[in-house]
């Protein structure tokens, strides 16, 4: 099992030939992931790691079956692939590119729901189900198969609490980043959904972090929850009305407080650790 | 980025949506003269990026040239909710019958704009009862047309020719909040004034994200001097104040050190994302930066990804060896290219820890013992 | 039974206060439509004809069950009303305008599809299932319930076929005017599969013209059809290159020529009359 | 409403599409002068509403203003297809590496804008094998994007500078059949000159029903006197050249009316809708139209729903009052106001049908007897 994507997703990689887009694919094939084609405009009929590279995401389609897309796009051109995927039927996007513009996130969005794909971020470090398949960045290494889920906004906070989870003994389901930015495709409560339904899945991990709601709409659904939950909010030490790092990382006209979210999710009966590293020792408590 | 007033008045000016006549002036004497040409009594307002100018005093009223150059001269001596203020706009006064609010915004729950208006318009929008508030999303395949414009207006009470200038309006605010790629575009208060609607104020928001493509937008500078160094290096840099200068890669991950900084009883100078993938040159440049906040101590943690445990070795040494590091770095290192960097940093007598929170302790411990 | 419409239909009238909405509210009404309200924007709290005014279609839905909608409304403004219509979640649209630019009715029928509105016309006389609702503007006295359907591009030529049908001891259970524009929401099959499957319906009657090629996609449809259906395609005696009045009558490039168009129709089992006049005969003929 | 060669290619340009060096002008002198001006070897182009102008001697080349001069005094002489030439396009000849075809239009049976393309350019689409042909659907809630014009310039098997070149163009063209209001556009063919891709020829259909918002598109008149005639009263009129008149309320009435007149050994003098509810003025002044195809025979064939009767029978009684009726009427009437309308007939002299195609076979009857 696992959530979203699976050992049998097949994958391609638009902006195959870029630097990014190379490397990540060595490293995604390293990891065990089906990668079948990589998109590059112009550039069909190569290959970039013995994967054959297409023009166009729709001649990778009539020649693969295509199951997942992962983009490595520079951010004004993000749009036009993202749309180039989703009107083409792909049905998995994680879109790694940050800095993409709000209007454009918007559309794609917009876009993928009514067309009914999934899209993972943007600027997300991407998903991964242990063992299995790797669609984005994340150093291999960390991801062990196991009965935890994860889901987290950002990105390297979320490699040291997998870190420490495999170093505890606890291998990860399937681990998703929703993404950093204002606007993304999945929120925490339809992954949640998602981990709830699967088996393979025994507690949940959160890492969230302040600016925006989307902890606190988190926590109406996991009061309905029969797995445990562990959550982690980073930016308890943010002034107000800065922005860290993260567009949606931005306490504004008092939303979004650390102090709220931490409430919202202990009162849904998550358990709420104080600092990144006491995650595993929750997670062994809430599993007892 | 955020727009002064007067910008976001033009702006509206051009897409055709009513604004008080005006003018932007920077001295007592170009006020006098804007009131002279704007005629009759007058509003001189302090340009700052922040709301809640009146109750700072940054607002004042006056009824001929004379009295404009003054209350300019006043205003231009202030420093208004933390902000100098350089520009101020002498507007005509309004003959107000009525304060609406209007807001075009991203609701990043919804993930779709969402258009906010109120008939209670004139306070803060979050003082207004949810009950006087008409929250209404926008399909942004789609856009607003005219029925959405009659419908609020009807929620709002709107009625004849005001409704109509609504509908209008309600369009032409959406396509700059589309076309100038807002995150923000508020009018508040929006004034009826007979049988007009005029925005009597302008608040916008630029996504930072999408200022490649603004360039006829003008730059505006909210940053520190350090923040805007950090940004031209592609850096997020947020100066916080205290005694301990941080970096660590990733968003989430350099909230996560200062978390833990702060649960030890350290002060965090800033928050320093150096991202993924930044290499030797640019890690090397953001401790410079660091150096800048004149701190006790520098805390540096990095889980190597993308990023190299190499570069972020190299890096240190390199500053070290050309301009120097005055006080202590503890530096916290693993993932990628750990045993690398590790080596190279004992070989210039520095040491690595490999846990974050007893990093965090020791940096806090080397602030506070000074 | 019926098809799109029956004597449940909840109807609202848009432009309701003017002259045309006015004068065919009150027709519908003597037809025994159930109006249930009007929309003409600012006029909100008058009545017209004893039917309630409201400022906008949300409104009226918020104040009655909307099952359908028909628009009396100028071309300039009748996408931003069909807008209105759709995304408040009307189920049923009649748009009875002529001249609405194609662009604008491309765009209305896009997002119909979207939201799952039906859209009859633009440019069309209307639907009536005959002695149950009729929903625009056909003259009462001649549509009489029974078991012919009718489906016709054109308004006029479809009364005279209906009344010949009516004089001939033939109701009908619904006659659907698909519009004379080039593009609309119906087509001759969405309209026919509805017929195959109404019990009420015994038969069919197609009312075609020149141009395009809609009746030879009816065609492939009408194979399949246990239904028998008889056919009139207006136009035989029209030159190449000249629009006959509506948007779509017009034979381009050789395409959707009336020869064509029998040929398609007869081959597909269906009978086709020569004259308007004959259709009551060649009915009687495939009911035996 | 078909657009000139010229005029197209003058939106092009304005919206970036590449098109040859020209002048369009209305006689021989100025034909030489813009040869001059374009310099080397040009194209002499009749501008005329219809294709296939090459094979009626339409267009000419000349290899210098001389020739450009005589080649436009043969060309303004000419009838080409049926059209008188009043105005000609002379052009930069173009270096020809290849012809595209390229054209959006609508697609009625998908109810959505289709893009039709071709590496097999310069002659009729219709000639050439589906093979050879790609479509594309437009979602016109996306409109065309890069991506699109990327996946047909694959299937059309360009590459290279001509795969960006083609990209960008597409979204342009696009933009026009949009924000023109076009029913069609048209470049056939699209030249590959180097690594160029230049409009060699353009034709545009503007959307009649959408004139009302295009109005900086100049008028260009096709109809016939009548027909604009007609169109001014804002009904649907065209000529057919028979000797019998008709007019029916309703297009598909009208056209029915038509075939049954045919189908009695008639010949329809013209096809006229006199729509619904026009009224009694409205009507009279159709009836006079009619009056000027100098028919044998009026044949008015009304079925009442809108239209009243006694409407029709009173605009009849007008015109036979006022300016006469040198030809007999048959008239068939049925429908609202009937009675009425067959009363007011009588007691004027003249008799109703209540069966179309009694009244269609008598109408016959006159014109072919006289």
């Amino acid at each position: 099992m696992a959530i979203i994507i699976n050992e049998n997703t097949n994958v391609i990689v638009q902006g195959i030939t870029g630097k990014q887009g190379r490397f990540h694919t060595r490293q995604m094939l390293a990891y065990g992931t089906k990668i079948v084609g990589g998109v590059s405009p112009g550039k069909g009929g190569q290959e970039v790691e013995g994967i054959p590279v297409y023009d166009t995401v729709y001649e990778a389609m009539e020649n693969e079956r295509v199951d997942a897309s992962v983009l490595f796009i520079p951010a004004p051109f993000a749009k036009d692939a993202a749309f180039e995927n989703i009107t083409a039927g792909v049905k998995v996007l994680v879109i790694v590119t940050e800095h993409i513009p709000v209007h454009d996130e918007m559309e794609i969005i917009d876009l993928a729901r009514k067309k009914g794909t999934t899209v993972v971020g943007p600027n997300t470090f991407g998903i991964v189900s242990s063992g299995k398949c790797k669609i984005g960045i994340p150093p291999n290494q960390f991801f062990v198969e196991g009965p935890i889920g994860v889901v987290a906004r950002s990105g390297t906070l979320t490699y040291e609490i997998v870190a420490n989870l495999t170093a505890n003994g606890f291998g990860q389901s399937t681990v998703v980043g929703l993404g950093g930015d204002r606007v993304v495709g999945l929120s925490f409560v339809d992954v949640l959904e998602k981990f709830e339904k699967d088996p393979e899945t025994k507690a949940v991990v959160l890492v969230g972090e302040i600016g925006g709601n989307a902890e606190e709409e988190a926590s109406l659904y996991i009061k309905k929850m029969t797995k445990p939950v562990v959550a982690y909010i980073a930016g308890k030490s943010a002034p107000p009305g800065k922005r860290m790092g993260h567009a949606g990382a931005i306490i504004e006209r008092g939303k979004g407080t650390f102090g709220a979210k931490v409430e919202a999710l202990q009162s849904a009966g998550a358990s709420v650790a104080t600092l990144p590293f006491e995650v595993p020792e929750l997670l062994r408590n809430a599993l007892k | 980025m955020k727009l002064f007033e007067y910008m976001g008045k033009s702006i509206f000016s051009t897409y055709g949506i009513k604004v008080p006549a005006g003018k932007m002036v920077t001295n007592p004497d170009d006020a006098a003269k804007a009131a002279q040409e704007v005629g009759g009594p007058v509003v001189v307002k302090s340009q700052i990026l922040t709301g809640k100018r009146g109750k700072g005093g940054g607002i004042k009223f006056a009824d001929n040239p004379e009295e404009a150059r003054q209350a300019a001269s006043d205003i231009l001596s202030m420093t208004v909710q933390g902000h100098k203020v350089e520009r101020i706009l002498v507007e005509e006064k309004l003959q107000i019958d009525k304060e609406l609010y209007l807001a075009i915004t991203v609701d990043g729950a919804a993930k779709k704009p969402v258009i906010i208006a109120s008939a209670q318009g004139g306070m803060d929008i979050e003082e207004v009862p949810d009950d006087y508030i008409v929250k209404q999303h926008v399909d942004v395949s789609l856009g607003v047309y005219p029925y959405l414009g009659q419908e609020i207006s009807r929620r709002l009470g709107l009625a004849g020719q005001i409704s109509k200038e609504f509908k209008q309006l309600l369009i032409l605010l959406y396509k700059i909040f589309r076309e100038k790629d807002a995150e923000l575009v508020e009018i508040n208060p929006l004034v009826i004034s007979g049988d007009r609607l005029i925005a009597a104020d302008s608040k916008m928001t630029i996504d930072d994200d999408a200022l490649f493509r603004q360039k006829d937008i003008p730059y505006v500078e909210e940053r520190t001097s350090i923040e805007k160094q950090a940004h031209d290096l592609g850096l997020a840099f947020v100066e916080l104040g205290g005694n301990i200068a941080v970096m660590a890669n990733g968003a989430g991950m350099s909230m996560g050190s200062l978390d833990t900084l702060v649960h030890y009883g350290g002060q965090p100078a800033n928050f320093l994302d150096a991202g993924g993938g930044t290499g030797m040159e640019g890690t090397a440049k953001a401790i410079e930066l660091l150096l800048q906040t004149n701190p006790k101590v520098i805390f540096i943690n990095i889980f190597g990804g993308i990023t190299r445990c190499d570069d972020v070795a190299n890096a240190l040494v390199q500053v070290k060896k050309t301009r120097g590091i005055p006080v202590p770095v503890v530096i916290r290192l693993v993932g990628t290219n750990e045993e690398e960097g590790v080596k190279i940093l004992q070989e210039n007598g520095m040491n690595a820890y490999k846990v974050m929170q007893e990093a965090a302790a020791k940096a806090v411990e080397i602030a506070n013992a000074g």
